[in-house]
């Protein structure tokens, strides 16, 4: 083991800002990533599905029509 | 023999039509109808093969156009919303280089000819950035005077902007090609008499 | 005896096929990667020794270096998606490469954004004209250009096509641009620091090392496989099996 | 088949020709760039002459850049890139024969006017050799990978400023070698390394960018 | 009265942001540019350290200059700008609103990224805060001036490279006192006389330029 | 009251036309007649002053429109031969923005109606650049439908690219105009049944 204390850890010897500045920003990035990918998921899910409604509605009409 | 099978053509999130079904033979001439906005235009450009279709087939003669452009293109023309002229360029370098690029025949003089059919001839040498509406159109359109071998004419709007003369001279001008054989699709929404009988798609009946 | 297998192997080539199977893959590599990633970073600072020369700081080449990796290794698959798309007309392969742009370029950005913090109490600046760095950054140009592209272009289809042409036009280039940097470097003697004095690496620091680039590598796999999934949706939505999909999602809704 | 090329060609030539202030305003920027460092930089001699082949090659560079996004762009307004696109002969010939006006107009002129840049900056007369050479055997790369992007970018807003972005990655080992050739010839190494790079690469674009060009413009018409 | 101008200024900025790409990409134009000077000149950090501010203000003074052709063009070629000429409400409004939206979509975004290169060229940190207070400065006056230009080609062939031959030589002192500024912070004769001309060139120009745009505009439609 | 007096107009090395004479009063349709290129467009520009005249003067209301001419635009509505869209807005907002630039009113529920009445609603959301040619010129008129109180209008071939049903709306439009007071001087070559009483002015009598 490395660390005496938590934060002996915290501190990095020293580099904390330059340690822990890479690791935040990356795994921020990952999760940012994250919930992008999800939100575009339920995004395009909910467009198409509005999209189906107008279809069916327009070729039910369009049925009626004749 | 231009052949349409199961067309469907989708715009953006829009389904515009689909299964659209039309045979195309010589001596026809087909005009599709439909309010703005049916997809007429659309239609046009997956006929002439500028897009490609959600679904279905175009054929010429049998063969797919997109697997045999070069052989398609031979035969065919196709006028759209734009004249297709350089605006530095006078009408007669323009139709020279059009029917050059398109292994035509581009003689200066058929070339002459062909713009005082249209009436152009003392426009011949102005750039055509400083034509009027009317006289655009009228350059591209004199690409049709030099291109009577080309079995299908594919036109979008042909008569937009002509005035009466033009508009008469460029419906005999149609009703010969069909005359010799030629094929003629086109929109228009103006009310041009022809002497051919003209064959009525109704776009609209196909739309979704 | 051949046909079934080659059929087979195209099966999943279809996007209706692909769709379920990504959507089943997708958690457990995600899973994979935390897993993985629990584990390099457990080693990476609990096992690993402090560097005698660098001290703690060192410990940023834990992300940093999967992270480099990860940004070249990206843009080659997305070429190859990109050409396989081309010589086979496959749609799906043009998806794919469209997917996996934004991991790569953010991979690339969190490698210049590591590389960076680590310069400059290493080298005392937060950034050199080194080759690698350079390359580096004209491979984030690179991804920007790519998704830039991609995202101008509103039809989906010609989106994929466009993006197919520059991914493999720039991986054509991304050699050319690595060796010519590399003798630009050389030849004008420009950062007196260099890569290449890595620290001797332990061990420990080394699995480590591997184990946070696999996880990398899962990750991307996840993200990938969801990214493509809502790809095929928006390309696919005219057809019967997407119909059923959004019914599906709609009644769980 | 030729024909389409010559006629391309000639009609291309004809048109920058029409449009002379074009081309004299591409030189003229090349100029305005070069010449707009001394006063970003300061006035230094030395400083000037160790920066000059770069900062010429840079200027090369932007300027060509900039004059690519009218590589088709009036074309796909107008409508004639369409009915080239229709035409029965293969869309290879005319690309390169657009590809080949635009860089007799633009690259040449540029060519041209290095050595009287070199002067500004108090080149050396050798090196302002090496530096035209260098420019000779590049700026056809510029030239046919720029008409990829072009061509790729053509029609979307924000089309010149993608562009950009685009190609620039592309060019820097042009820009490498290019003004790198002057340094080496400078520092005794002799610059025939580089010279026979950029011309091997000239060879490779040649052969493999119109395709790309070609294929791209059937997407940007679609 | 005021309505035009908020409403020209809404609709800019609308469509700057349905047209993100064009942002991000003249900011990436930016970056480009000065990222190419090293490949050029070469990586010795001294040398780059002393050419940094020249290079980041040429470099921002490009990208506005390449930004400028877009403040007009596509009102002219739809028509809007003829509409915008017939309204009853003064030419003078709309134009500000115009240029107002194109100094926040452009110049903005290049000030907030010119820290990130100052450090890319390890420039010092007081030097890169009078960097950043002479680009707010000046660019006002660019995105000003430029409009005027802008104005005059607008519609013309080669128009955008007419436009910087018309507007770099005027750009030249705005250059001269941008750079300037960081230059004599660094020798320790303080940016404050630097500053405050660059200041009083941007009033002076806001007074000035709008007019002189619009009636430039009114010959434009012609 | 709109008073054209000898005006002459000259493009490039050839004058169009000279002296021509010409008085609007309220309730008149005047339509400018003549073939393609006879100098239609360049008169209704110089009518609306957004080109100036070779010789002559163009009065509203007795007053020189070049010396007042902020006056003179509020109470003139022209519409050329582009629609005069962005691109990237919609429909809606571009029809908001135009009516807001010139003092008109605005409100979101005004401009829907306009829509509404040239039959865009489900476009009302799209940006103007996939619109078909015919609902591009749509929303382009749909300016007319909320300038009720413009009292001149000046149209350039307002009916190109529209459909049966649109130009027959359009033509009551314009009829409804003039009988509320109002004047419209357009140009077309489509041959158009007006309730109003058309006075064609042939501009081809003063082409020179
Ligand atoms: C912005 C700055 C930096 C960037 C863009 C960058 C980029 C890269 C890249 C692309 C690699 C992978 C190269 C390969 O495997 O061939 C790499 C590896 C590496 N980098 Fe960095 N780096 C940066 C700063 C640093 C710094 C400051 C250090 C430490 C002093 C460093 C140490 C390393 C080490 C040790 C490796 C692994 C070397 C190997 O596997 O052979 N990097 N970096
Ligand atoms: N991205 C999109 N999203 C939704 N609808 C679209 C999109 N792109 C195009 N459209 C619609 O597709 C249609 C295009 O039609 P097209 O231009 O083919 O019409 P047209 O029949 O030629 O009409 P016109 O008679 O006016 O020329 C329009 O109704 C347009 O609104
Ligand atoms: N620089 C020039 N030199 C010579 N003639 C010119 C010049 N500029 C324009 N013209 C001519 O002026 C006329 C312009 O006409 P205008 O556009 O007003 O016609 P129009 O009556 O509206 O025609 P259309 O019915 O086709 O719209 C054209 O005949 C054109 O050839
Ligand atoms: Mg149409
Ligand atoms: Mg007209």
């Amino acid at each position: 083991m490395n660390w005496g204390s938590w934060s002996e850890f915290w501190s990095m010897g020293g580099s904390a800002f330059f340690v822990w500045g890479s690791y935040g920003v990356a795994f921020a990035l990952i999760a940012v990533e994250l919930v992008l990918v999800l939100r575009r998921r339920k995004h395009v899910i909910h467009r198409l599905q509005k999209l189906r409604r107008a279809a069916k509605a327009t070729a039910a009409r369009k049925e009626i029509r004749q | 023999m231009l052949e349409v099978t199961e067309l469907a053509c989708l715009r953006g999130d829009r389904l515009l039509f689909a299964d659209v079904n039309l045979t195309v033979s010589p001596g026809e001439l087909v005009r599709i109808g439909g309010p703005n906005g049916v997809g007429k235009t659309s239609l046009l450009r997956l006929l002439c093969g500028l897009s490609l279709p959600e679904h279905g087939a175009v054929r010429w003669h049998g063969r797919r156009i997109d697997r045999h452009r070069d052989a398609f293109h031979q035969d065919m023309l196709y006028l759209g919303h734009s004249a297709a002229l350089n605006d530095l360029l006078s009408p007669i370098e323009n139709l020279r280089f059009a029917a050059a690029t398109h292994g035509r025949d581009a003689h200066e003089a058929t070339c002459e000819a062909a713009l005082e059919r249209i009436g152009l001839s003392l426009q011949r040498d102005l750039p055509a950035k400083v034509l009027s509406q009317g006289q655009r159109r009228r350059v591209g359109l004199a690409r049709l005077y030099l291109s009577e071998d080309v079995p299908l004419w594919i036109l979008d709007e042909p008569f937009v902007a002509l005035d009466v003369d033009a508009v008469r001279d460029l419906a005999e001008w149609l009703d010969a090609h069909c005359a010799r054989g030629g094929m003629v699709v086109m929109t228009t929404h103006q009310d041009v008499p022809f002497r051919t009988a003209v064959r009525l798609f109704d776009l609209a009946e196909a739309a979704c | 005896m051949e046909t079934p297998q080659r059929f087979s192997l195209f099966r999943y080539a279809a996007p209706h096929m692909f769709y379920p199977l990504a959507g089943k893959m997708a958690p457990w590599f995600l899973a994979i990667a935390g897993v993985l990633t629990l584990i390099g970073l457990y080693l990476g600072f609990f096992v690993a020794p402090t560097d005698a020369v660098q001290g703690e700081v060192y410990r940023v080449i834990f992300i940093h270096v999967p992270a480099a990796w990860m940004s070249m290794f990206v843009y080659l698959v997305m070429a190859f998606w990109s050409a396989v798309g081309v010589v086979f007309n496959t749609r799906l392969s043009a998806m794919m490469a469209q997917a996996l742009a934004p991991t790569g370029a953010m991979f690339c950005f969190v490698a210049l954004w590591t590389g960076a913090l680590w310069g400059r109490p290493t080298w005392g600046a937060y950034w050199v004209w080194d080759a690698r760095l350079t390359s580096q950054l004209l491979l984030l140009f690179l991804y920007f250009g790519f998704i830039a592209l991609t995202r101008a272009i509103e039809d989906p289809r010609r989106a994929d096509r466009a993006g197919a042409i520059l991914s493999l036009v720039g991986a054509l280039n991304v050699p050319v641009i690595y060796f010519s940097v590399k003798w630009w470097n050389t030849l004008h003697q420009g950062a007196s620091v260099s890569l290449t004095k890595a620290p001797s690496m332990a061990t420990t620091m080394l699995w480590s090392m591997l184990v946070m680039a696999l996880a990398a590598w899962a990750y991307t796999i996840a993200v990938t496989l969801w990214r493509v999934r809502s790809l095929i949706l928006e390309r696919e939505r005219h057809t019967e099996w997407v119909g059923e999909v959004l019914d599906a999602a709609g009644e769980r809704a | 088949m030729l024909s389409v090329f010559f006629e391309v060609l000639r009609r291309d030539l004809l048109l920058a020709w029409r449009n002379r202030a074009d081309v004299m305003v591409t030189l003229a920027f090349f100029t305005i760039v070069a010449c707009l460092f001394p006063f970003g930089v300061g006035a230094e001699p030395n400083l000037l002459r160790t920066i000059a082949p770069g900062v010429l090659w840079v200027a090369a560079l932007l300027a060509t850049l900039l004059s690519l996004h009218r590589l088709f762009a009036q074309d796909h307004t107008d409508g004639v890139l369409e009915q080239l696109l229709l035409s029965p002969e293969p869309a290879v010939l005319w690309v390169l024969a657009k590809v080949l006006a635009h860089w007799l107009t633009t690259a040449v002129p540029l060519i041209a006017a290095a050595p009287l840049l070199a002067l500004l900056f108090d080149m050396e007369q050798s090196a302002t050799g090496v530096l035209i050479l260098s420019l000779a055997l590049g700026t056809p790369i510029l030239s046919l990978l720029g008409a990829v992007g072009a061509a790729l970018t053509l029609g979307l807003r924000g089309g010149g400023m993608l562009l950009a972005l685009l190609v620039l990655p592309l060019f820097v080992p042009i820009l490498i070698f290019g003004a790198g050739a002057v340094d080496a010839h400078l520092s005794g190494t002799g610059a025939a390394a580089h010279l026979l790079l950029l011309g091997g690469g000239s060879l490779a674009a040649l052969a493999l960018a119109p395709w790309a060009c070609a294929a791209a413009l059937r997407i940007a018409v679609e």
